[in-house]
Parts: C-alpha cells; structure tokens; sequence
C-alpha cells in the first residue's frame, strides 16, 4: 500500500518514527515484543545479580552493586514505557512475563554461584549487550532509539565495573579468586556468546527487522565482534577461554571459535535452563505478595481524587 | 572523647548498614518497580551513610580499621545497631513501618548532629540529612496511603506498627556514651528527640487513620541492648550472610 | 583408588549432611509433634552417616582434615553433593517428595555398597542401610499418605514430585570416579539403580494416587554438576550459615 | 466428704493416684495445668536450642544438639500423655497454648544470641529443671510420677553434655570463647533463678499443692539448692556470678545472693519478655502451615477405615 510504501521510505531515509505516526501493525507488534522481551530481562536480570547484595564483600562493592541492579530496575521502567508508546499497558506486558507468554534474555537462567559471577555478568553480559544494543541507538523507533543512548551508557558504565572486579581478583588476588574467576568464565562464556540468538542461517525474522531498522546487524556478526572484543581482555586477566577451537585467524583478521552447543540454547529457551523456573517464580510471588500494596495505591487515590472533586 | 565517640559512630555505622542490609533484601523482590528502585535507592543512601560512620569510627578507636574490617569482622555480641532495624523484614508493610519510625527519629537527630561540635559529625549530618530527609518524607507518604488504603492494606498497616512499637524507645535511651558526647555539643541528647518524634508520629499515624499504640509502650527493657551488643536472634542470621565471603576468604581483597 | 574414593567419600558425606542440614531445619516447625521427631531422627541419622564418610575421606585423602574441617572449611564451589538435597526445603510436601525420591535412590546404593570390596565402605554401608530401610518406608508411607488424603495435599503433592522431579536423574549418572570404583568391586554402577527405582517410585506413586513424570524429563545437563561443585543458587546461603561459628572464629575449638 | 478424706490419706500413706481412681476436681485441674505448662515448655522450649542447631561449631555438637532437642519433643510427648489421663485432648491443651490461655516456662522468652547459650541452657536451664522435676519422681500422681522419671534421667545427661560444652570453652577455649561465655552467663544467671517461682511468700496455691504432693518443696528451697549447686561449678569454670551480693553463709552453710528483679519476672509472665511474640507466633505459624498435613492424614485414615470395614 501507499501508506508502507511511504513508511518505509521514511525509515531508509533515517527519518524516525514516532509514536503518533502511521506504522504497520506487524512493524508495530514485532517492537512490542522485542521492547517488552528487552524491559522483561532488565527486571529478571535483577534477580541473579540480585542474589549477590547482601553478601558483597566489600562495602564498596556493595555500594555498586547495589546502584547496578537499581539502574537495571530503571531500565526496566523506560522500556517499558517506550513499549507504552506504541499502545499496550504495563500490566499486559508484565501478565504475559508471568505466564510464561514472553520471553526474556535466556542469560538471566543460569545462576550467580559465587561472587566472580557478578564480575562475570559485569564483563561478559553487559559486554555483549553493549554490543547488541549500541546499533539500536540509531534504530527507527525514536522512543526505543531514545532509551537505548540512556540504557548503552549505564550498561557501559557496569561493563566497566564488572571488569574491574575482575582486575581485582585476577591480578591482584589470592589463587583462590583466580580460581573461582577461572571457574566462573568456565560457567558463562558459552551462554554469553548465546545472547546473540540464533545462527543467521536459523534466524528467519532477520531480514525484516533489518528492513525496518529494528535490527541493524546480523546475529553473528555482532558475536563474532564480541569474541574478538572479548578474548584479549581475558588474555589481560590471565583466564583461559574455556573454547579448544579458539584461535586467531590472520587472515580474516578475527578469532575462530568452536560450535555453540544448540540444544542448550534451545533448551534453556523452552524453559529447561537451570533456574528458569526459580526465576519466573521469583517476579509471580513478587507480585502477587505486592497486590494488597498495589490495590491500596489505587483505593487511596480513588478515594482522595473523589474527595477532591467533592471539595 | 575519642573511645566515646568511636562507640557513637559505631552506633550510627551499624544502624543504618544493618537497616540498608534489610531494605537491600528487597531488591528485585517488592510490590511494584517505582518501589523496588525507591527502596533500594534508600537502602544505598543508608549505606553510603554507614560508610561515613564506620570510617569516622575506625580513625577515632585508632587500630587501622577500616570500614570493611567494622562491617564484616566483627560477631553479632560487638554489633551496636539499635534493634529495630536488624527486624526480619516481614511483609511489605512490617518494612514500611519500621521505616516511617526510624526515618522520623533518623531525621530529627540528624537535624541536631548538623549542629554538633564536632567538625566530623557535622560534615556526616549535613550529608545525610538531605537524603533522609527524603526518606522521611516517602516512607510517611507509603504509610498514609497504605494505611487510608483498603480494609486489608489497614489492618495490615495497625499490625505492623503495633508490631514495631516495642522496639522504638530503645532510639530515644541516653546512657554514659550519649550524654557524654551532648554534654561536650556533639550529639542531642536522644531523650530530647521524643517528644518531637511522638508529635510526628501522632500527626502522620492519625493521617494513615491508624491508632497510635501507647506510648509508654514504646520502651522496655526486654526490647533494649543493642547498642551494648544485646540483640534479636535475627542478627546472627544477617551477619552470617553478609560476612560470609571476608570470613572464608581471610585477607583476601576484592 | 584411594584419590578416587576420596572423592566419593565427599560426594556421599557432602549429600548426606546437606540433606541432614535441610531436614533440622524442620526442628520444632513441624506439622506436628510425631512428625517433628521423626524428621529430627532422620537428620541425626544421617548427620551420623555423614561424619562415617567425611571421616573416610579424610584418611584418604591423607591430608590430615577430619570431619570438621571438611565440613566447615570448604565453600559451596568444593562441596559434592547432589543438587537434589539442597534445595530449600518448600511447604512439607516439598520436603517428603525430595525425601521419598532419595531415600529410594539411598537404599537401593546402600545395599550395593554392602557388598562392596573396601571394607570401610561395606561398612559404613551396613550401618546406613537400617536406617535407611526405615527412613525409606517412612517417606514412603508419608507420601501415600499425603497423595491419597485431601485435594488440596494430592495436588501440593503432585506438584511437588513435579517440582523435584528434574532433579533426580543426577544421581544415576555415571563418570570416571563411579565408574573407576564399580570397576573395583567398590561401588554400584549408578546406572544400574535406575530401573529398580524407576520401578519402586511408579508403585509407591501409584498407591498414591500421583502421577509419575515423564522419566526422560528426570535427566537434564542444566540440573547436574554437583559433584563436580557446580551447585544451585541455594547452597551458598546453607553455608554461609552452617559455617559462620568456624569461619568467624578460626582455630577456635568447640 | 469421704472421698476427699479417703483420696488423702492415700497421698499420706504414699500411695499413688492413678487415672481411673477417684480424685477431687481441683486435683484433677490443678495437675492439667501443671503437666500441660511442662509440656508446653518442652515444645517451646525446642524453639530457643533450636535456633542454633544449623549453625552448630561441630558435627559433634551439631549431633549432640539435634538429638537433646528430639529428647524434648519426646518429653512434650509422655507429658501431653500423661494430662491426657486426665481427661484432656492434646488438642485442646495445644489450643490453649496457641490462644495464650495456657503459660509455659518463661525462661524460654530469653534469645539464644550466641553458641555459649547452648552451653548455658544445659547448664543452668537444664539443671534448675533437673532440681524442680526430681522431686515430682515421687509425686502422687502415678502417670505425671511416672514420665517425671524418664524426662530426669535424660535432663541431667542433657545438663552433663552443657557443662561440657562450657568446660571446653572455658577451659580450653580462646578468649573470644571465654567472653562469649561469661556475657552469655551474665543473661541467663536470673532468669535461671526466676524458673524457679516467686517467692514463697508470694506463691499462694504452694500449701494446697503441698498437701496433695504434686509439689514437695518451696520455691525459695528449691531456688537455694540451684545457687548452692551451681556457684562451685561457676568458679571451676572460671565464670562470674553476675551478683555482687553472692557470698558464702557459713553459719547458713549457703551462698546468700541478691534480690531478683521480680519487675522482669511479672512482665515476661504477662507476654513483655524478649522473645514472647516470636515463641507463640512460630508455634502458630507451625502449626497453621501444618494443617493440610494432618487433614491429609486423617482423610487418608477415614478412607482406608471405610475400605477395610467394606471388604
């Protein structure tokens, strides 16, 4: 139609869409979902690092810590309210996490067992979602595009954090902390290079979400360019990449690296990961031991907005 | 003054890292996200404040201590918090009850400690007396409106100010530390905080349409002793928890 | 051989006293009076194996740790006990469920330890095994108990084998250190428990009136790695506490 | 009357009431409540030891603790019995506990705060029990006689294995553990004191109870011989008695010691106790999570009754 033809040329000239503005609805319901999947990890991923606050070692990094996941929960709130723009309420999103209806980063399924896991999620999660989110900055969406430049930098900002305590532990620790970081990236490396989904071979909705410019890199490229990001700063650390096939390729200038184990991406996807049902139960009993609060809220103000009206 | 102001700052450093312990309990965990961040963003500002404290406390007693060694290698009998604030966190009300009656005397004692002599707990007050009061004002706010919210949320909200009451007049006790320390001008006396705090607590309880409990109930001695090492037997828990890694890790630094 | 039972020594003192662990956490919070000593006979008992095994393993490995000091002394990343048993304990249902899928695991391995060629596992398994018959019957008699009484406790109990279900197909998975032993004459071959329990656990749960899962969903990579230290979020917490008298008080003895 | 004459010289001569025998109302009532408040402090009683057994120094002391505590259990068991004699439900005894119409011993308000308390509930809780119980062996009440005997012999192995305990901390422990030993004596010493009653003087149904032999000393006597026994003990442990006005009566041939904070005794009577909400509301709580429990197991009895009474 005139309308998509029009759309569409707006989106490859750069122009960004906003929410008053006419869209497709299949443009309209694939943001949905990859705002919301985006808003649902934020406040999963609350909840593994969640698991460290209260016995951080230091009261420093305690202190970050704690600002971190606080900074996720905002995260959650813009994205969540970027999704808003585009129609839905927060409680349909939120009712959808709790039945199980939508997804969220499979990362958050695997558990924090010790505390280089923190350091860990710093470097390698919030790592690769840098990479993945960055391109997003310039996505056509304007309110997406406008959480992204807000949620990059913070994300950054942790990434940071997160490989500093590594540093600390590494370069500066006992062979115990070597041993426990050696231990975590054993754990997290395979998982944090699933973060970028799929093969592109496996991922048929790619070429129309590049079309629009809700995705402007292909899976692998960007996991091969978090592997090449990656893999010297561990070398920096004095980690061993737990990956055999890991080798540098002079002349495609780029790191080789083994098969990514598939049945465990899509097992953890299907919701056979290690603490997938740990976390889902987490954010259902949250809630529903927070609607007596919830219910109060409303019944307060709908009682002083009527005295209000009355006066 | 040195020894009595380090078991003053003691005091204050492990009051509010244990109350930050608690509410950090409830990160990821509360009723709604605005809450879940405002929450955490008081458990970080108290936090922050204990810091201050701890560090004041280990130059004042002059054995090389610092923050870390106060915080995670001391037992629960050389703990000094008052016991309000180590309370299991119970439901969401329990926590914002407790957290409306230690605000209101956080804040007015703070308000003298801005004015003490004593450089040091004057440059702390003035830090931490924008951020509480904030606190204040939030957890007076969540208390009202759970309290004037539904017949549930009410009878939950009594409950748990009731629940509280008996471990409020532990905060407003002076001993040998206190007066000490007011006779030189660098705390209040706590003694002298109660009547304003009452007056607060009235005002703001008869707003949430609660029924103030009685106020010589607020103090007994069985619900005293923290500041002497004395505590629940919900500290031991909270302390195995949060010491767990310097404990099995000895000198190790992160 | 003695490297190789070391670390089956841990693995079987480390299940043994974590589960031991979980079940006193029910002292004086049980269902009932009867309930709660029964449930403190079983954690004794297997406290009581868990000593026998750590001490075993503490002469193998031949590093002179005694019990205590492989007890209190090593973090959650070197326990090796299966996933199964730290699980937090749930509502009681929870607690039977997981007790009535390992006691039938327990017995069936225990009366092929009783045969095995090291004579001290032969006999700390012929110790356990009697009162691992009873805690077997027990659980088992629980579990129709609860699956054939009200709605409400068949579906908590349903629920509940559901729950612990995925768990389960650890304990039957062989690696180098069973199979090294079962190559010996020392120990079973894990695999080959498999059936019979299968078995045991469709009849009990038959006469409970439940539904027995699906057996594949029993084993799944995401819900193993015990044995080899790579545990749940759950046990961290369990050490922390069990171990904060020693950790905080090194060299001390009790 | 007759009976009431007959049923005392009986108790006079020695001889034992048993349940089926005649007794006089006000026996009867006086000795539920006396069996029921013992067995009620039993389970109670698990509360305070119990909070420590997860967090016991040893797997020998963690053994030793469990089984003591499995050892009260048992004790709450043969005295909810033995009331049951007397015409008593368990059930209505235990609701009476959870309504707070029934009391238990308030030494069991006092928290367990460090390890050292174990070794002080052995020791003194343990040994006053031991003092107060002893007598109650010959007590006129056959059944209450009867499980007297039983719940002795294991108290005072019990009260041996808290001494030990203590011996070791004190004796062979560092100076942390001799520290933690005497602030935990310095909490328990009255409160140790206070199991015993109020003062004679002011413990009116003494006389009534005297005469039908189901109490055979005073209060005061009793209190005497716990300070008499324990002070020694004390001393070889290297502890304080925290009591300025302790000192040995030679004429008496007893320690004198100070007055007791009757204050404190009354208000943790009447509920002000240190833990008196905590003990109550975990019993509750136990008891209400406990519910589909035991619903289940009397509808699994109800069904396998009928199908047997079928076939």
């Amino acid at each position: 139609t005139g309308d998509e033809q029009a759309f569409q040329q707006r989106i490859d000239e750069g122009i960004r869409i906003e929410p008053k503005d006419w869209m497709p609805e299949p443009y309209r319901k694939t943001l949905i979902r990859q705002i919301s999947q985006h808003a649902h990890s934020e406040i999963v991923g609350m909840l593994p690092e969640g698991n460290w606050i209260t016995r951080a070692p230091t009261l420093k990094r305690k202190a970050i810590l704690l600002a971190k996941v606080q900074d996720e929960a905002g995260h959650g709130l813009y994205l969540y309210s970027a999704a808003e723009t585009l129609g839905v309420s927060r409680d349909e999103l939120v009712g959808d996490l709790h039945s199980g209806k939508a997804k969220y980063s499979s990362i958050f399924n695997y558990p924090t067992l010790t505390w280089a896991d923190i350091g860990m999620i710093g470097w390698l999660v919030d790592g690769s979602a840098i990479i993945n989110q960055i391109p997003l900055c310039r996505c056509s969406y304007g309110p997406y595009a406008r959480a992204m430049v807000r949620v990059c930098k913070e994300e950054s900002f942790h990434q940071r954090q997160g490989y500093d305590l590594l540093i600390q532990m590494c370069l500066h620790g006992t062979q115990a902390q070597k041993d426990m970081c050696q231990e975590a990236l054993n754990r997290w490396w395979w998982p944090a290079l699933m973060m970028f989904g799929p093969s592109d071979a496996d991922s048929p909705n790619s070429a129309q979400s590049m079309q629009w410019r809700i995705k402007l890199f292909s899976n692998d490229e960007l996991r091969q360019k978090m592997v090449d990001q990656t893999v010297p700063q561990a070398e920096y650390l004095g980690l061993k990449v737990p990956d055999p096939d890991l080798k540098w390729n002079k002349d495609q200038g780029h790191y080789d690296f083994g098969e990514i184990d598939w049945d465990e991406f899509y097992a953890v996807i299907k919701g056979n990961g290690p603490c997938n049902r740990e976390r889902l139960a987490a954010r259902v009993n949250a809630h529903k031991e927070g609607q007596w609060v919830r219910e109060a809220f409303s019944a307060y103000a709908n009682k002083h907005e009527s005295e209000q009206a009355v006066a | 003054m040195d020894q009595t102001l380090f078991q003053y700052s003691l005091r204050m450093g492990d009051t509010t890292l244990i109350l930050s312990h608690r509410l950090s309990e409830w990160t990821g965990h509360g009723p709604e996200l605005e809450e879940d961040l405002a929450m955490t963003n008081v458990a970080l500002d108290l936090l922050g404040q204990a810091r201050m404290w701890l560090t004041l406390a280990g130059e004042l007693e002059g054995a090389s201590r610092d923050e870390d060694q106060l915080a995670y290698l001391r037992d629960a009998p050389q703990y000094r918090n008052y016991l309000l604030v180590e309370r299991d966190n119970g439901h969401y009300g329990h926590t914002i009850a407790r957290q409306f009656l230690f605000d209101a005397w956080h804040y007015l004692l703070l308000q003298g400690l801005c004015t003490s002599t004593n450089e040091h707990v004057a440059a702390i007050a003035e830090k931490s007396i924008k951020e509480v009061s904030y606190h204040a004002r939030r957890s007076s706010d969540i208390l009202v409106r759970l309290g004037d919210g539904t017949a549930e949320s009410h009878a939950r909200m009594q409950d748990a100010v009731n629940d509280a009451w008996r471990f409020c007049g532990e905060l407003f006790i002076d001993d040998d530390i206190t007066l000490a320390l007011e006779g030189q001008g660098v705390v209040p006396a706590h003694a002298s905080l109660w009547q304003p705090w009452l007056n607060h607590v009235a005002l703001t309880l008869a707003e949430a349409t609660l029924t103030m409990p009685d106020p010589d109930a607020a103090v007994h001695p069985a619900h005293t002793g923290g500041v002497y090492g004395r505590h629940t037997e919900a500290l031991g828990y909270l302390l195995a928890e949060m010491q767990h890694l310097q404990r099995s890790y000895p000198g190790a630094s992160w």
